[in-house]
């Protein structure tokens, strides 16, 4: 059963991306620890640490592009779960600290003590264990997705209100999180961080190896999505996002399958926001805020949504061309921008990556070599 | 083959990425670069673009002097853009593309707590300017902003002594900053033998723009009898319907004044300050204040923003004194090497716009002196009281129980930005 | 405190004794005293000089409270002064006479600070008590109602013999109970005081009762408990009807937010994330009108709103009308696609304001008639919002008009419920299109000029709001005008009752919750349409 | 539950519905047999297609009795249950999923296990594929059945979708106008296309053609304002005074 989910999963394109991925896991961390500094091909600490956020970024566009491209389910609150990731791994980063914050309180970290807390709150409890994080970085933002789509989907709640109630769900946890009550250090967030896993975080090593962790990561779940796509449940997905009612009255139980998808894709941006916490050093509320959410809609719609490749390229461009512009273009790259997002819409309605193969398929045709179509996602798709 | 043209442009674009960002390392040499790392768009942008306009006068400024070490600077600006972790990203592109010398930035607490760790791991130097909650004292880093003890207590005290104020709201937004502030007051107060009863305490969230609810509670908590006034650590955005919303209410400074903590000359631009005449401010400058250093200051200002009306605030006199002990620390050392500039920029004395001079302290905080300010109706502040002499900032709260035996020294042999003081060992380095 | 009793006091003599005044000192000496000296000094200096009883004298003080007083450097003279141009015109402060125009340099400002205008207030108040201005009067017998100084007493007795003003009279009266209670009058007069506070401004009194209570005892502490018992329940009543009003003001905010968001988003279904910006602009307009009238046409300035309003539906409509004919129109059914399009709209608004204008606030004041507040039987209604609640009504008045009543609104519905059929029927439905488009923005732009009134005018203005009115829009039914009316107000006011109970932060997350828990109930809204129609 | 409801296949009783005041089905009862093909006709507004949606289980009646099977009471049911237990649906305007291809549009309506994980991990058999064949041969597709389903003609979907009824083995069929915007052609193969279905199971047609009905040859219930107005075969109902001046006659 799994070996067939893994074959279908495997095809000549995912072939083509996990080995992508999986090379620049190697490639990438070797030629920064191992080549000298002044080699051409060393990869700078700078661009490592870049291009290690871009992949958790990639890593969240392709969840969302999992509910999304492939199901309609426009979700404008996934930065929630990013940063409910991002949350359990800075608490478990948090207790690593231990006796080493600036108070030398052996438990409470240092917000807790400037705040007089006595003691820590129950929800703190276990993080100090990275088995426990790491479960809790897939089961808390699993749990909210649950908990969430269960009603939402069996409600019914569709299109555009289901988007702004993801986004009301975003917006309500961004308040809660800014308030010192909830015990997750207010405005502050999380920071401070010393070590993960006993090695210390701000070494080259460390850096490296959750480079190599987060390319890993945005594989094994580029193959899991690849897999959900190609198996019937996949074109289930698909199904509802097309005809949704039709689908009812060929009997799939729409809800579940909804819920399914909406948990399994909750979970890769929990994995992606607690690899991404790491990396930047630091977690706050503002991961949670609404805009945030809405710029992974548009990485994912600059990449192409409906494919796997488009999400990942998405994010990569659109990140890598605000660390570009915000640098060279202080003042200005707002336009940019801007401009980018109304470019893509109205030039590229597929995004790069379906504009792309489509102008291939154009191609394709006009030299009269017609091949089996692709299942690319019709425009109106997701409404 | 789709796939491997885009996987091969992905990573084509990202080796892009890094080559423009090491390309600028070739012509280092013939200038001292100096960062500037304030947002320029999303929400910040309204406080920190000033700023970065302030450093980039001051860095022609000195350049029109000869610059410094007889190479010119050269300012290297970024926008964050209000986003924390972007700060992150730049800050580490600043330091480790741009080989800065120094760094001047950032405004709020988390953005700074966002680049502690770059700043530290590549062992760079950042000017923070804005008046914070204190409890926290960095070797890399430099605050020229107040600590609570430059703002807060003595603004208290002087309601206490002018006023003879009873009751106290102490309002505030709802992050780090008024936490602690309000914190390390309320127990002042407590200490002061203030009754429990006497203190409410009120948190908002950024950019509440309602204050209706809050307004009239604050009235109705003002009028039993006892004279009242608030304390604001009210953040930026919020101010302005704040104030509005009091004025409205008829409360007027005669009757409730409100010492604010983040609202200086730049906040109330913003607004029409008529009815707010009376209410207060705690800064360590003002605009108003009366020297010839100031009266430059403000001229060139004015000249550089080619605005008549730009107005001066309290962060800008921060970056102006942060940036003058930078450059006579660097003269001093005779070279912009990091290790020897924290070392030698403790003790730097510069003069600051209030007529006197401020000196680095070895906790990295600076000496100041403390200004009460009213507000008049042409949006600037009368000067109605200031300390005898500089207050120095105090990194570690005395009011706060497990920060009171935390003490900060940067100098040789302690250097130590929280030695316990009870347990004789530094934190943060593990026990 | 002491040394004010024994000025009262001084007061009350002083009146008795006109004609021995002048011989303690002179006036004009006293007030140019003022130019030496420092703040704690200034105290002694206005108790002198209202220690001359000299009515003459009340001029200067209230310069001084205002800040108007100034002495020449020269010669330290004390004078009033008023801005012309880059110069003074100093004025005599005992004469009233014109003395001619200064630059800035040769002045300097006398200083004061707030205890110093409490100190002018209190001495002013009982040296006007006899004012020819009733309001004047009002003012002076409200300070005597708080300060309650027993030596005042016989200064109102005889202010009240001859006080015509009934509504001057009542304040009187009231300022006389509280000074009773603080005498030692009989028992009996103390009750019939504390029946008179009761009655009147019961908010204000109870601190004064409260006091009293905890002072006295027997039959005077029981009547005064009485009355706190029945001035608090008032107060509580009172309350919710402000709590009521304060909900229904932001609700009319939130409905000025939504209400350009109900046409675009609403009718169109366009995902218009740049409606903020639009409301911006509106904000920006009514700033620039004022920018100008404030150099060139300063009389004009309580107009500016009026003006404003026009020109910030033109401008914000034609924004919106370019947008429309140049992004949205290429993107109709694939209303998810316009929300990655608006955005970068959005950001380029966001960002050319910026480059314009400048990130910083800007300053948009309130005209004269929306300053202030008005009572009404207890409650506060501040004018500003009181004019927000009528306005936001009247644009959803307006605009339930064009949609329903002109020709233009049902061509508009044709186009957004049937394109083709419209179109086939003659309807030049792209150009409605346009002009719905426009409309939306062009609302949203007068909302602008509102909410200027109480928000920060800056870059970031369209931000804040574009959350709340999607919210807004959302639980009340898109499509449907009505349901933004009553799903704004009742967020407002859902959001108001919560607020003392759950603190601000904590009211606006439950209500998000609301929304999300509401929306399962509803998945369509509060006003949704039922039937089949609903599937098309 | 009434007794009368036993041994009929779909049994309606009493049943009404209103949308917002506006009585789209009037007390209606509608009784159908195993095996039966029955026409449905009546004027726009009549209420054929919100008696399909109660069947199907998209609206719920506000009152009355809609019994499956001689004793599933599907008002507690919904879509997909409903679908599940055997009853297809095609609805008037072709719904098929455009951006899959015939043989995935088929292969999804396929009666299997429909849950999550059985269709996650589901590999396709030789049995489903040769059902899919039979399917393909029986709807005249095979042909285009790589072709994606948003290429195909109008007709075409229509037929795709009666190919996907098929595939879900319903026991009973609801058919929405199957020959609205089709060619004579069509039309007459489509009649034979439902006659042989209607062979093995049970199906109701709501058309508007009459020559089509004609065509079916089976027994018509005339639906008006809501309400049965007559029963019985084409002729009878065709004579049928009311039925004239409510619907034949305009």
């Amino acid at each position: 059963m799994i070996t067939s989910f893994l074959f279908k999963a495997l095809d000549r394109r995912a072939i083509w991306v996990v080995s992508a991925l999986i090379a620049l896991a190697i490639l990438v961390p070797a030629s920064n620890l191992m080549l000298p500094f002044d080699s051409a091909f060393h990869v700078s600490n700078f661009t490592i640490s870049l291009i290690g956020k871009y992949l958790t970024y990639a890593l969240l566009a392709l969840a969302l592009d999992l509910v999304w491209g492939y199901c309609g389910i426009l979700s404008l609150g996934h930065g929630a779960f990013f940063a409910l990731g991002g949350y359990a791994m800075g608490m478990y980063l948090m207790r690593q600290i231990g006796s080493r914050g600036v108070y030398g309180d052996p438990i409470l970290p240092d917000f807790m003590v400037f705040l007089n807390w006595k003691e820590l709150p129950w929800f703190w409890l276990g993080f100090d264990q990275f088995w426990f994080a790491a479960l809790m970085i897939v089961l808390v933002p699993g749990a909210l997705a649950f908990v969430f789509g269960w009603f939402a989907f069996r409600s019914r709640v569709t299109g555009v209100y289901l988007s702004i109630i993801t986004q009301a769900m975003t917006y309500a946890l961004l308040l809660a999180f800014f308030r010192n009550e909830m015990g997750f250090g207010g405005n502050n967030g999380l920071t401070d961080f010393k070590d993960i896993l006993g090695y210390d975080i701000q070494s080259d090593t460390t850096r490296a190896v959750l480079f190599a962790a987060s390319a890993l990561a945005l594989a094994a779940s580029f193959l899991i999505c690849s897999g959900i796509v190609r198996s019937k449940f996949g074109k289930v997905l698909v199904a509802v996002r097309d005809a949704e009612s039709r689908s009812r009255f060929i009997g799939y139980r729409v809800e579940n399958v909804k819920l399914f998808v909406f948990v399994v894709s909750a979970m890769m941006a929990g994995i992606a926001g607690a690899l991404y916490v790491p990396q930047v050093g630091i977690i706050n509320p503002g991961e949670f805020a609404p805009a945030n959410s809405i710029e992974v809609v548009i990485w994912t719609a600059v990449g192409g949504r409906g494919t796997l490749i488009g999400p990942i390229i998405g994010a990569v461009l659109v990140n890598a061309g605000k660390s570009v512009f915000t640098a060279a273009f202080p003042e200005f790259w707002l336009f940019a921008l801007g401009a980018l997002f109304v470019a893509t819409t109205l030039f590229l309605p597929k995004g790069v990556v379906g504009s792309f193969s489509s102008a291939m398929t154009w191609l394709r045709l006009r030299t009269g070599k017609s091949d089996a179509p692709v299942a690319e996602p019709t425009v109106r798709a997701a409404e | 083959m789709t796939i491997l043209k885009n996987t091969a442009r992905s990573i084509g674009f990202a080796a892009l990425v890094a080559g423009m960002m090491t390309t600028t390392l070739a012509n280092a040499a013939d200038t001292i670069k100096v960062g500037i790392l304030h947002s320029l768009s999303g929400t910040m942008a309204i406080s920190e673009t000033t700023l970065k306009d302030a450093m980039l006068m001051l860095i022609e400024e000195q350049n029109k002097k000869g610059g410094l070490l007889g190479q010119q600077l050269e300012a290297v600006v970024v926008d964050p853009a209000s986003d924390w972790p972007l700060f992150a990203e730049k800050a580490r592109e600043l330091l480790d593309v741009h080989k800065v010398a120094a760094v001047f930035g950032n405004w709020t607490s988390v953005s700074r707590k966002s680049v502690l760790p770059v700043f530290a791991e590549l062992n760079g130097i950042l000017f923070y300017p804005v008046q914070y909650e204190g409890e926290e004292s960095q070797r890399n880093v430099f605050y020229t902003g107040a600590a609570p003890n430059q703002q807060a207590i003595p603004a208290v005290d002087y309601l206490l002594a002018n006023e003879e104020v009873e009751r106290w709201v102490l309002a505030g937004t709802d992050y780090v900053y008024p936490r602690t502030t309000n914190k390390i007051l309320e127990a002042y107060l407590k200490s002061k033998g203030v009754a429990d009863e006497d203190i409410m305490i009120n948190y908002t969230p950024f950019g509440h723009s309602d204050w209706q609810t809050i307004v009239s509670d604050i009235k109705a908590f003002g009028s039993e009898g006892k004279k009242t006034a608030v304390v604001s650590t009210i953040n930026g955005d919020a101010n302005v319907p704040f104030y509005k919303e009091l004025g409205n209410q008829g409360i007027s400074a005669t009757d409730i004044p409100v010492v604010a903590f983040s609202v200086g000359e730049e906040e109330l631009a913003g607004l029409d300050t008529e009815p707010l005449v009376g209410h207060l401010a705690a800064w360590n400058y003002f605009q108003s204040v009366d020297t010839e250093e100031n009266a430059t200051f403000i001229e060139t200002w004015k000249a550089f923003t080619g605005d008549e009306n730009r107005v001066t605030n309290d962060p800008m006199e921060a970056h102006y004194i942060g940036f003058n002990m930078w450059v006579k620390a660097v003269e001093k050392a005779g070279t912009t090497d990091v290790d020897t500039v924290i070392d030698e920029i403790v003790g730097v004395a510069v003069p600051n716009l209030s007529g006197g001079y401020s000196a680095m302290m070895p906790n990295h905080h600076i000496t100041k002196p403390v200004l009460i300010g009213e507000i008049q109706a042409d949006g600037q502040f009368e000067i109605v009281e200031r300390t005898n002499g500089l207050v120095a900032g105090d990194a570690w709260s005395d009011y706060l129980p497990d920060s009171a035996k935390l003490i900060s020294d940067w100098r040789k042999p302690l250097s130590c930005g929280n030695f316990n003081v009870e347990t004789s060992t530094c934190g943060g380095k593990g026990s | 405190m002491q040394h004010l009793i024994r000025f009262l006091i001084a007061l009350l003599i002083v009146p008795l004794l006109l004609t021995s005044v002048s011989a303690q000192t002179d006036p004009r000496s006293l007030i140019n005293a003022m130019a030496v000296g420092n703040l704690k000094a200034r105290a002694a200096q206005i108790e002198a000089l209202a220690a001359t009883g000299d009515a003459k004298a009340v001029p200067a003080l209230q310069a001084l409270s205002d800040g108007a007083l100034y002495f020449r450097k020269s010669d330290k003279q004390v004078f009033i002064a008023q801005k012309s141009g880059k110069n003074f015109d100093l004025i005599d402060p005992l004469t009233a006479e014109n003395i001619g125009s200064f630059p800035k340099g040769s002045v300097s400002k006398v200083k004061v600070n707030n205890s110093l205008r409490r100190l002018i207030r209190s001495v002013i108040g009982t040296l006007t008590l006899l004012s020819p201005d009733p309001q004047i009067r009002i003012a002076a017998a409200q300070t005597i109602f708080k300060t309650g100084d027993p030596e005042s007493l016989e200064a109102l007795d005889r202010a009240l013999v001859q006080e015509k003003a009934s509504n001057v009279r009542s304040a009187m009266e009231l300022a006389r109970a509280s000074v009773i209670l603080k005498s030692d009058s009989t028992d009996a007069d103390k009750i019939a005081a504390i029946t008179l506070i009761q009655k009147g401004d019961g908010r204000e009194g109870l601190p004064l009762l409260n006091e009293f209570a905890a002072q006295s005892d027997g039959a005077v502490a029981a009547a005064a408990n009485k009355a706190i018992g029945e001035i608090e329940k008032t107060i509580a009543l009172l309350d919710i009807g402000q709590t009521v009003w304060y909900g229904i003001s932001l609700g009319s905010v939130l409905l000025l937010a939504a209400i350009g968001l109900a046409v675009t988003f609403g009718v169109m279904g366009v995902i218009n994330m740049a409606h903020g910006e639009m409301v911006m602009l509106g904000a920006y307009t009514t700033y620039v009108v004022q920018e100008i009238i404030r150099t060139g046409y300063p009389g004009l300035f309580d107009y500016s709103l009026a003006l404003a309003l026009p020109l910030a539906f033109l401008v914000s409509g034609s924004c919106g009308f370019v947008m429309e004919r140049t992004i949205i129109r290429f993107l109709y059914g694939r209303p998810l696609e316009t929300l990655l399009a608006t955005w970068g709209v959005s950001l380029i608004l966001q960002q050319t304001i910026r480059t314009i204008f400048g990130s910083t606030n800007k300053e948009v004041g309130n005209p004269t008639w929306m300053s202030g507040a008005y009572e009404l039987g207890g409650l506060t209604l501040t004018a500003n919002r009181l004019w927000i609640v009528v306005f936001a009504l009247f644009v959803f008045a307006a605009l339930f008009v064009v949609l329903k009543k002109t020709g233009f609104g049902l061509q508009m519905r044709a186009v957004t419920q049937n394109r083709k059929m419209a179109s086939s029927m003659g309807i030049r439905t792209p150009w409605v299109d346009a002009l719905t488009f426009a409309l939306g923005s062009g609302i949203a732009g007068i909302a602008g000029v509102a909410l200027s009134q109480i928000a920060n005018v800056s870059p970031n203005l369209g931000q804040n709001y574009i959350i709340d009115s999607f919210m807004v829009v959302v639980f009340g039914g898109v499509g449907n005008l009505w349901g933004t009316l009553i799903g704004a107000l009742t967020l407002g006011v859902a959001n108001k009752f919560l607020e003392p109970f759950a603190g601000a932060v904590l009211a606006k997350i439950l209500i998000l919750v609301f929304i999300i828990l509401f929306i399962q109930k509803r998945p369509r809204g509060l006003f949704a349409l039922k039937g089949r129609a609903v599937e098309a | 539950m009434t007794k009368s409801a036993a041994g009929s296949l779909l049994y309606l009783d009493g049943v009404h519905v209103s949308f917002d005041g506006f009585k789209a089905i009037n007390n209606l009862s509608l009784i159908l047999q195993p095996g039966e093909m029955r026409a449905i006709i009546g004027p726009n507004g009549a209420g054929k297609t919100t008696m399909m949606d109660i069947v199907t289980g998209k609206t719920r009646p506000d009152s009355g009795d809609v019994i499956f099977d001689g004793g599933i009471d599907l008002t507690r049911h919904d879509e997909t249950d409903i679908a599940q237990l055997g009853i297809g649906r095609k609805f008037q305007k072709p719904t098929v999923f455009e951006s899959h291809t015939v043989w995935d549009n088929l292969e999804l309506a396929l009666n299997r296990n429909r849950g999550v994980f059985a269709t996650l991990f589901h590999v396709t058999t030789q049995r489903d594929r040769d059902q899919i064949n039979d399917i393909l041969e029986t709807t005249r597709l095979v042909a285009r059945k790589d072709e994606l389903a948003a290429n195909l003609s109008h007709g075409q979907k229509q037929w795709l979708e009666i190919g996907m009824l098929l595939a879900q083995e319903p026991k009973l069929l609801l058919v929405d106008e199957p020959v609205a915007g089709m060619t004579d052609a069509e039309t007459e193969e489509t009649a034979r296309l439902l006659r042989e279905i209607a062979k093995s199971r049970s199906v109701v047609v709501v058309e508007h053609d009459m020559s089509f009905v004609r065509d079916l040859d089976v027994k018509v219930t005339v639906l008006a304002e809501g309400a049965v107005l007559a029963e019985g075969s084409l002729d009878h109902v065709s004579s049928n005074q009311k039925v004239i001046e409510n619907y034949l006659g305009r």
